[in-house]
């Protein structure tokens, strides 16, 4: 068992620990990176200890240092402080100071630290079938620069993805100075292009509304998915859950969705209405109606035009704190009617400048490029950092296109599918290895500082524009020092430290715009549609497909599905009754020429005649991961409507697929319901704990074994599931803290898997409901005396421990763990069979040093972050007092966007957790066992509009 | 140098017969040869009770006894930690070791008490040397006397005679 | 003291006698008995060899899987996250239950002074042996790092540490490794005298050497014939209570958890009767073959299959009885997950393996009713086949099922045997039967200077 | 019919029925006692270095503090190995030619460091934190010997987990006054027994140093 890829690789081999070659401060850093784990490796070959030649400031061989900086996500920023050892960047934290993070991170972020890591990143320059030099691009462009820049441009163009980095904004001005023929496209394939031409519509202006959902009491999502993935998911989730936390009922905000598949914020609505994409819009209209719009009255079905009614009432009523909210995937007109409504209902939001100032919209960027193309106007492409190749939409036709550039350079991580299209192709620094900046949806800016050296020959975002400018050696520290040398005055060296420490730009955030009142705009009803209609949306796990490659992602199970390593098209389940098709089934989708096969997901609780899938997947060239996982949606995607396609035609095509997921059954019936009991505000109001039937947490069980003994700490862990919103932060966040391996498709395939914190997706009525299952720490653990070699054993602080290195691997704790949680090393997951190119030398930088690797044939499991709490104890011992409240933090309750995983210590009076674990609503998942769990939840309240009958929750 | 009279028989009942008779007709009985056990033959002869069973009581006890000592020690004493919340001695959970244990213990005590008692492992023995003695093993009943004097000889001779021996053969041991 | 000799048999009459006629008389039937062993060339061999060739070709297959188990992992296996028990475990239960049948047999019958155990116990024991030897097989490789499977002994270390004796493993191995051990020591003392016996009825010197030695030098003094049944005596007292430790303990495997399924007191007593079902079948099959392949007609007879019948369909009434008070605890019970495994198992992903089962166990093993189907080897034979792949499927299904449909739907699974799953069982099914096989040829298979005795109280024909 | 065995076959066959019990014991105990030894853990041998650095020399002759190279100890879980600057410190006045010191100006020069070969070696599976021994009053020879007169380092201790133990079990015997933490040179008192509890009672406040999370995660 080793510690870290040091310790049991290279070092004790004595290899270089990372193949490529070393300049000192990384190389060093690397090889420090040995020490720690090299003093406590075992084995009798003689081990190697390789100190610094000179040691960098601030760095003490074996302790952790802590840097801020931002990752982007679809071009906006969110705030991060990543945790290194001796060099090696290891983990992803979030920054309560930035806006978009409030100290908690999403999964993209947490698994951004594998991607760093990534064996399969572009090494060096690459053309005509060949590894090049710099140099060489730069030979090979200098002279086709020097031409377009004395036709002012002309004939060259640029693409990017969506920017909102002052500096690289600013690069790019002083480019279309230089040469003002020179044309900019950027093009982001999770664009909010309606949602813009919304706000043009009824403003006249372009305008961003941030929802304040601290001040909402009644939210109608029209198709919204606001906690839904994306930079705004972490903001908006803790303060949708803030509005929501269990208070009077008129006191806490209520939630209604109207929407066509499951969303997360349609998962946790306490009302929600399936209907078909079009006729959302409807739902708007008979609102606006009720509020005095002169619109023509909209046919809807009894039961959406009752609850558009109800709804509608419940809004008026709370005039003032009543907020309407339109997807991405409305047309512009419906956003529009949205902000008429809102302006109506005086509702709780503020408008900004759109932080991405590009007005145009992103597919009709791209396609105006391509139609530029095609009449030749296009002699030089720069392409950087974007895929359009891969997730162009389908459309556009954008692959012949690039091949008819003469001239075309592809800048980016991978040698991606566009990169395979292009003359050219160079390294892009991930953007832990270089300095730039950037802005979250909000405006504020943060600085984006290297953790790293480049592990490639790579050069990142600010130096490639350098470069286009004709300045080479060009260094993008200073490059983005003065972007903001005008902004720190008189100490700016004190002023710039402070902010790289924050990761926060003091007062960047974008002011409130005035706006004129919104025009109500002549929205006419929809008639429901005749054929399919495919919607689209971000992939919960990998987002746009950027991400392909980052194995975390890939096996992190998706909400309602729990589907990994691939997607599926999701279809209602009265349609997959008529076209009687079942999970599994190969279907064939057809829209016009385009046609697509995929296997299907039978959904409840879906719209009927509408097939909703994601996006990410099918990709050629992403890597030995990511490559060749799912189907490749784009291909069907729209330009003009990119989210939702009408008018598609499904048939059988007879043959089936194993689709992979982590959890079979959902459904929830009678007494099973005690698995995630629901409660509603109105009985929890007048509720005392007894009407619901929950197994408090201290009502032990009477029991003949002895009372234990605990000092200082007991450790007990809260989880409020009504907080939870699935959105697996904590997931991949345990993944990254504890070195927990991935197993990889044939794995799960056999039922196997390694994720100490799952997450169990229970249907009740109808209704989806999320609970994270961490290892329950028993009391009475039912794991323990069956274990015949004592590796499973608890600690004077209350902890279930499990000891890999004593762990004969028996599998009898598993067997006997009613809650199963525990995770079995059938194969060396993590120890020499790993999955795809996860076995790298590099990819073994990951690793956490504080945590055991466990080897093949030993039980792992959920250990409340031992090594966390065991430091923080030491902490303490040396400064001679206690750990304190809040000192120690798990890696999903860091994560946790909503802050539903609590761990406090129980022999501390004062402590939080007893509030928690003694509140009405807690509760101790199958205590009735009598295994005494120390992880104890807070039943899930909903808080439903009396006035709907019981029979709609 | 003592010597021993082996008388050969065909069959059980002419066998338990004449040991009958030479014990009541004062011919000192040394011991039998038989292919199987042939109790009452055996009663005929002077002998104390076994010492196996109570060797195998006194085995299995003590080795139960040391199998919970241990349990204990390296439980309660030596490392004792928390499992599941359960008592460090866990008596009912200790039950079964020093039992399984303790009969081994029996059983293997009761072997060696066995060959103590029969004298065994004695690969090599004078009547082995004996012509047809192989059969004892078989179908063969033998009887083993003490030789008579020189003056009665011809009395036992006919004494054999009659009780039907199918063969007389003198050893010395 | 003399028990055997106080079923007074000489006036046995025809249907009470255990032998035939053409083996009574001793000669008869210490050559019928050795002459296999010291007289090969008197004997046809080929199926033998057949047999032999094919079993060590299994046995070999079965000692790759295990390298690769070492090698590879038990990943191989179609364990999964959920259901961490699979074959293994099975076949071990299932090995174990066979390895108990043969020293109840002896030595119960021993104590209840059956006549007719005379011509079964060896084999019997003989089986016991082997099966239990590859039952402790299955743990060992079953363990995700079987190279440490020692650190279940308390053996002096550097690092401090023992065994924690309060799990059901550890007993367990105790059992086991006791359990053995005492087989080899009963087996051994009732083979004393018939080493003898070969010594003496061998015509070459190797042989007699050999067998001598075993022997220990045995003359069948009164004095040794005394020792040996104090001894053999006070052994089957005390192997009766061990064996049916050693089967409460593999049930207490199940028991001690808290599993739906697992945690039923009758576990115990409902394995060891399970144990002395599947082992009483495979005693019957091996009688069949033994009686076949040495001719021993003689001695083993139909009123043997009959008798033997006959315990078997009492066993069977007791599974049936121990299914049904499951089901109704299950369900008396209330307990939702219990409730809900009864469900599974008879309607759910196993549902057909379970009905198997109970035809097997429960329904065919009723037409021992019928005088003449205990009296036909053939039917006999086949009813006990079917109750051992029964038996083998109930170990299964005790582990698939719950552990399939706990208490945790979100983590629901389903077992899916790999082809080393299969290897590992039929692997270690051909290796019984090689050791069997090597067995026949070197040791009597019949106890000679028991079948004497019985000769001798059954009289003269 | 001759006899099928001599008589010293008794013999034989009595000593093989004593040999099957004997031997299994008599392996245990010889495993038992390879394991223990010295050959396994490695105590007491030395090992040698690119450069023959001389603890006995620095720090019994020249009386260097421990801290002076191995500056992480208090701090970090990690003592540290001294950058090569530090030895540069000195011995770019001193000995500046010394055959012995090439690979250490090499390093400098060409700036590679230097791979020391380990001495005291633990299982990665185990967290071992310097800072937290010092804090608690185990002084560096505790574990390390007399590093004072080592012109080698060699491993002082078993490394045993029984080893460990053993302390983690009882510590007091073991603890120094902080003030004499890093003197090379300390011996325990004669009093260490009433000495080491009550300076455990000042120092320590964990009671459960033998919980398997104190050293395994």
């Amino acid at each position: 068992m080793s510690k870290h890829a040091k310790s049991s690789g290279d070092i004790r081999r004595g290899e270089p620990p990372l193949e490529f070659d070393l300049d000192r401060r990384s190389a060093l850093r690397l090889f420090v990176g040995g020490v720690a784990a090299a003093l406590t490796s075992c084995g009798k070959p003689p081990e190697e200890i390789v100190p610094y030649v000179q040691i960098p400031e601030r760095e003490t061989p074996g302790l952790p240092l802590q840097f801020a900086t931002a990752l982007p996500l679809a071009g906006y920023g969110r705030g991060v402080i990543v945790t290194s050892v001796e060099g090696r960047p290891i983990k992803v934290n979030g920054n309560p100071r930035h806006p978009a993070s409030l100290g908690s991170t999403d999964l993209y972020g947490e698994a951004a630290i594998l991607s760093l890591y990534d064996p399969d990143r572009s090494k060096a320059p690459y053309s005509s079938k060949r590894i090049q030099s710099w140099s060489s691009l730069e030979a090979a462009l200098r002279p086709r620069l020097d031409r377009h820049r004395t036709k002012q441009g002309e004939g060259l163009a640029l693409l990017t993805g969506r920017i909102t980095s002052p500096t690289l904004l600013a690069q790019i001005e002083a480019l279309t100075k230089a040469m003002p023929l020179m044309r900019w496209y950027r093009y982001e394939p999770v664009d909010d292009d309606a949602v813009r031409g919304g706000a043009m519509l009824a403003f006249g202006q372009a305008a961003t509304m941030l929802p304040r959902f601290r001040d909402a009491r009644v939210v109608l999502a029209l198709d919204a998915d606001p906690i839904g993935f994306g930079p705004e998911q972490v903001r908006f989730a803790r303060e949708i859950i803030e509005a929501r936390r269990p208070r009077a009922p008129d006191e806490s905000l209520r939630l209604y969705a109207v929407e066509p598949d499951w969303s997360l914020t349609g998962a946790l609505a306490d009302h929600r209405l399936a209907l078909q994409p079009e006729r959302i819009r409807n739902v708007a209209i008979e609102i606006a109606r009720t509020l005095g719009a002169g619109l023509e009255e909209p046919g809807l079905p009894e039961e959406a035009s009752q609850f558009a009614k109800t709804v509608a009432a419940d809004l008026s009523a709370r005039r003032g704190a009543a907020l309407v909210l339109a997807g991405p995937r409305q047309p512009a007109d419906v956003q529009a009617l949205c902000h008429w409504i809102n302006a109506q209902l005086l509702g709780p939001a503020d408008f900004i400048a759109p932080v991405d100032r590009v007005a145009t919209g992103h597919s009709e960027s791209l396609r105006s490029l391509a139609s530029e193309v095609r009449v030749g106007g296009i002699e030089t492409l720069i392409v950087i950092g974007a895929n359009p190749i891969y997730d162009a939409p389908g459309d556009i036709g954008f692959g012949d296109t690039v091949a008819r550039v003469p001239f075309a350079v592809h800048i980016g991580c991978y040698r991606d599918e566009t990169a395979e299209r292009c003359t050219w192709h160079a390294p892009l620094t991930h953007v832990l290895e270089g300095w730039s900046d950037i802005r979250s949806f909000d405006g504020t800016a943060s600085i984006i500082q290297p953790l790293i050296r480049p592990l490639y020959d790579s050069r990142d975002v600010h130096q490639i524009l350098a470069m286009l400018q004709g300045e080479l050696s060009a260094s993008s520290l200073d490059i983005v020092r003065n972007t903001w040398k005008t902004a720190g005055g008189n100490d700016w060296d004190g002023w710039w430290r402070q902010t790289l420490q924050d990761g926060v730009v003091p007062n960047t955030a974008s002011g409130k715009i005035s706006l004129p009142e919104p025009r109500l705009p002549q929205v006419a009803p929809a008639a429901p549609a005749e054929n399919y209609t495919l919607i689209l949306s971000p992939d919960p796990s990998l987002f746009d497909g950027s991400m392909a490659n980052n194995a975390w992602l890939q096996e992190c199970a998706k909400p309602f599905t729990r589907q990994v390593w691939g997607n599926a098209l999701h279809l209602a389940e009265a349609d997959a009754h008529d076209l009687g098709m079942t999970d599994g089934d190969v279907v064939q989708l057809k829209r016009g020429e385009a046609t697509l096969e995929a296997a299907i997901f039978v959904r409840p609780g879906q719209a009927t005649r509408v097939i909703s899938t994601t996006l990410g997947y099918g990709r050629t060239h992403a890597g030995s991961i990511g490559s060749g996982v799912g189907f490749d949606i784009y291909r069907l995607r729209q330009a003009d409507t990119p989210w939702l396609s009408a008018n598609v035609t499904i048939s059988k095509t007879g043959r089936r697929e194993n689709l992979l997921r982590t959890q079979h059954f959902f459904e929830l019936e009678g007494e099973a319901e005690e698995l995630q009991p629901r409660l509603t505000l109105a009985d929890f109001a007048k509720g005392n704990r007894g009407d619901f039937k929950l197994n408090a947490p201290d009502a032990n069980l009477p029991t003949l074994y002895p009372a234990p003994q605990y000092d200082t700490y007991e450790w007990a862990m809260a989880i409020d599931v009504s907080a939870c919103i699935g959105c697996n932060a904590c997931v991949v966040a345990c993944q990254a803290e504890n070195n927990v391996p991935v197993v990889g498709p044939e794995e799960i395939a056999n039922g196997r898997d390694m994720h100490w914190l799952r997450i169990d997706d229970y249907v009740v009525d109808g209704r989806p409901g999320f609970t994270p299952m961490p290892c329950m720490h028993c009391e009475h653990a039912p794991c323990e005396p069956v274990c015949p070699v004592a590796a499973s054993i608890h600690d004077s602080e209350g902890l279930n421990l499990q000891v890999y290195n004593r762990c004969v691997g028996t599998r009898f704790c598993e067997s006997n763990c009613p809650y199963k949680v525990r995770r079995f090393n059938f194969f060396g997951y993590a120890d020499g069979q790993e999955y795809a190119n996860l076995g790298a030398e590099i990819t073994k930088a990951v690793f956490n040093p504080d945590v055991s690797v466990r080897s093949r044939g030993v039980m792992e499991k959920c250990t409340y972050c031992v090594q966390r709490i065991s430091g923080a104890r030491r902490e303490a011992e040396k400064e001679g007092r206690n750990v304190r409240e809040g000192e120690v933090v798990t890696a999903c309750q860091a994560a946790c966007p909503t802050q539903a995983i609590n761990l406090g210590n129980l022999s501390d009076p004062k402590a939080n957790i007893h509030s928690l674990r003694t509140d009405a609503r807690s509760y101790a998942l199958l205590g009735n066992l009598g295994t005494r769990p120390r992880t104890t939840y807070l039943a899930h309240v909903r808080n439903p509009n009396p006035d709907f009958g019981k029979a709609r929750r | 140098m003592t010597h021993l009279l082996l008388v050969e028989f065909a069959d059980e009942s002419r066998f338990a017969e004449a040991a009958r008779c030479a014990r009541s007709m004062r011919y000192r009985l040394i011991d039998a040869y038989t292919p199987y056990p042939v109790e009452q033959v055996f009663e005929l002869f002077e002998h104390r009770d076994s010492r196996i069973r109570p060797a195998m009581f006194a085995g299995g006890v003590a080795m139960a006894a040391v199998a919970y000592g241990l349990e204990y020690y390296s439980a309660v004493v030596d490392y004792p930690y928390d499992s599941g919340g359960r008592p460090l001695d866990a008596w009912p959970a200790f039950m079964l070791v020093p039992f399984a244990t303790g009969i081994l213990l029996a059983a293997v005590c009761g072997f060696v008490m066995f060959l103590f008692e029969t004298g065994l492992p004695k690969l090599s023995d004078p009547v082995f040397a004996v012509d047809g003695f192989e059969r004892v093993s078989q179908d063969r009943f033998v009887l083993a006397l003490e030789p008579p004097g020189e003056q009665d000889r011809q009395r036992a001779a006919e004494f054999l005679k009659s009780v039907g021996a199918t063969a007389v053969r003198e050893v010395e041991r | 003291m003399t028990m055997v000799t106080t079923i007074n048999l000489d006036a046995a009459t025809e249907e009470s006698r255990w032998t035939l006629p053409q083996a009574r008389g001793l000669e008869a039937a210490n050559a019928s008995i050795a002459a296999p062993l010291l007289e090969r060339n008197r004997w046809n061999w080929l199926i033998w060899w057949i047999a032999f060739a094919a079993s060590l070709a299994g046995s070999i297959v079965f000692f790759i899987a295990i390298y690769l188990i070492f090698s590879r992992g038990i990943g191989i296996w179609g364990v999964n996250t959920t259901i961490v028990w699979g074959f293994a475990i099975a076949n071990y239960v299932w090995w174990i239950g066979i390895g108990n049948a043969g020293t109840l047999i002896s030595a119960m019958l021993l104590l209840m002074r059956q006549p007719w155990r005379a011509s079964t116990n060896r084999f019997a024991e003989a089986m016991t042996l082997f099966a239990a030897a590859i039952a402790g097989i299955f743990p060992i490789i079953h363990l995700g790092r079987p190279l440490y499977f020692y650190w279940l002994m308390p053996y002096p270390n550097t690092m401090h540490l023992w065994p924690q004796w309060r799990s059901a493993l550890i007993w367990d191995f105790w059992a086991i490794l006791s359990y053995i051990l005492f087989s080899i020591i009963f087996w051994y003392v009732g083979l004393i005298p018939d080493f003898a016996t070969l010594r003496d009825r061998a015509r070459t010197k190797a042989p007699a050497l050999i067998y001598g030695a075993l022997a220990l030098g045995w003359r069948g003094s009164a004095q040794h014939w005394h020792a040996y049944e104090v001894l053999h005596l006070a052994l089957a007292c005390l192997g009766v209570p061990l064996v049916v430790s050693l089967h409460s303990v593999v049930g207490m495997d199940f028991a001690t958890s808290l599993m739906p399924g697992w945690q039923e007191t009758i576990f115990p007593p409902y394995f060891v009767v399970g144990a002395m079902y599947s082992g009483f079948a495979m005693v019957v099959c091996l009688a069949a073959l033994v009686r076949w392949g040495f001719r021993l007609e003689g001695l083993i007879t139909i009123a043997h299959f009959n008798v033997m019948a006959k315990v078997m369909l009492m066993a069977s009434i007791v599974m049936g009885l121990s299914y049904a008070t499951e089901w109704f605890t299950a369900w008396y019970g209330g307990e939702r997950a219990d409730r809900g495994l009864l469900a599974f198992e008879f309607t759910g992903t196993y549902a057909p393996m379970f009905c198997t089962l109970l035809l097997c166990n429960v329904v065919i093993p009723q037409a021992f009713w019928f005088s003449p189907i205990r009296r036909s080897i053939a039917t006999v034979f086949a009813i006990a086949v079917l109750i051992n792949i029964g038996m083998w499927l109930e170990r299964i299904l005790i582990v698939w099922n719950t552990l399939s449909h706990d208490y945790t739907p979100s983590m629901w699974r389903q077992f899916l045997p790999t082809v080393w799953d299969w290897l590992t069982t039929f692997g270690s099914f051909a290796f019984f039967v090689l050791l069997y096989l090597v067995f026949v040829r070197l040791v009597p298979v019949v106890s000679m200077h028991e079948v004497r005795k019985l000769i001798a109280q059954e009289g003269p024909r | 019919m001759p006899q099928l065995f001599r008589p010293y076959a008794d013999t034989v066959a009595r000593s093989v029925l004593v040999a099957i019990v004997v031997v299994p014991v008599l392996g245990i105990a010889i495993a038992y006692w390879v394991s223990a030894s010295e050959y396994t853990t490695g105590q007491s041998t030395f090992v040698d270095q690119p450069v023959p650095f001389s603890h006995a020399h620095h720090v019994g002759g020249l009386g260097l503090d421990c801290r002076y190279c191995h500056t992480g100890v208090e701090v970090s879980p990690v003592a540290g190995i001294p950058p090569t600057h530090t030895c540069m410190t000195c011995h770019s006045q001193l000995y500046t030619q010394a055959a012995m010191l090439a690979p250490v100006r090499e390093s400098l020069a060409n700036d590679r460091p230097i791979h020391w070969n380990k001495v005291n070696r633990l299982p990665d599976y185990v967290y071992f934190d310097h800072s937290i021994h010092v804090a608690k009053g185990i002084g560096c020879t505790t574990c390390h010997g007399s590093v004072a007169s080592m012109p080698l380092m060699r491993q002082a201790a078993p490394l045993t987990m029984g080893w460990c133990l053993d302390c983690h079990r009882n510590p007091a015997p073991n603890i120094r006054p902080r003030s004499a933490m890093f003197d090379p040179s300390w011996n325990f008192p004669d009093d260490q027994a009433e000495r080491g509890i009550i300076l455990a009672h000042q120092y320590l406040h964990n009671k459960h140093l033998a919980d398997c999370s104190v050293c395994h995660r």
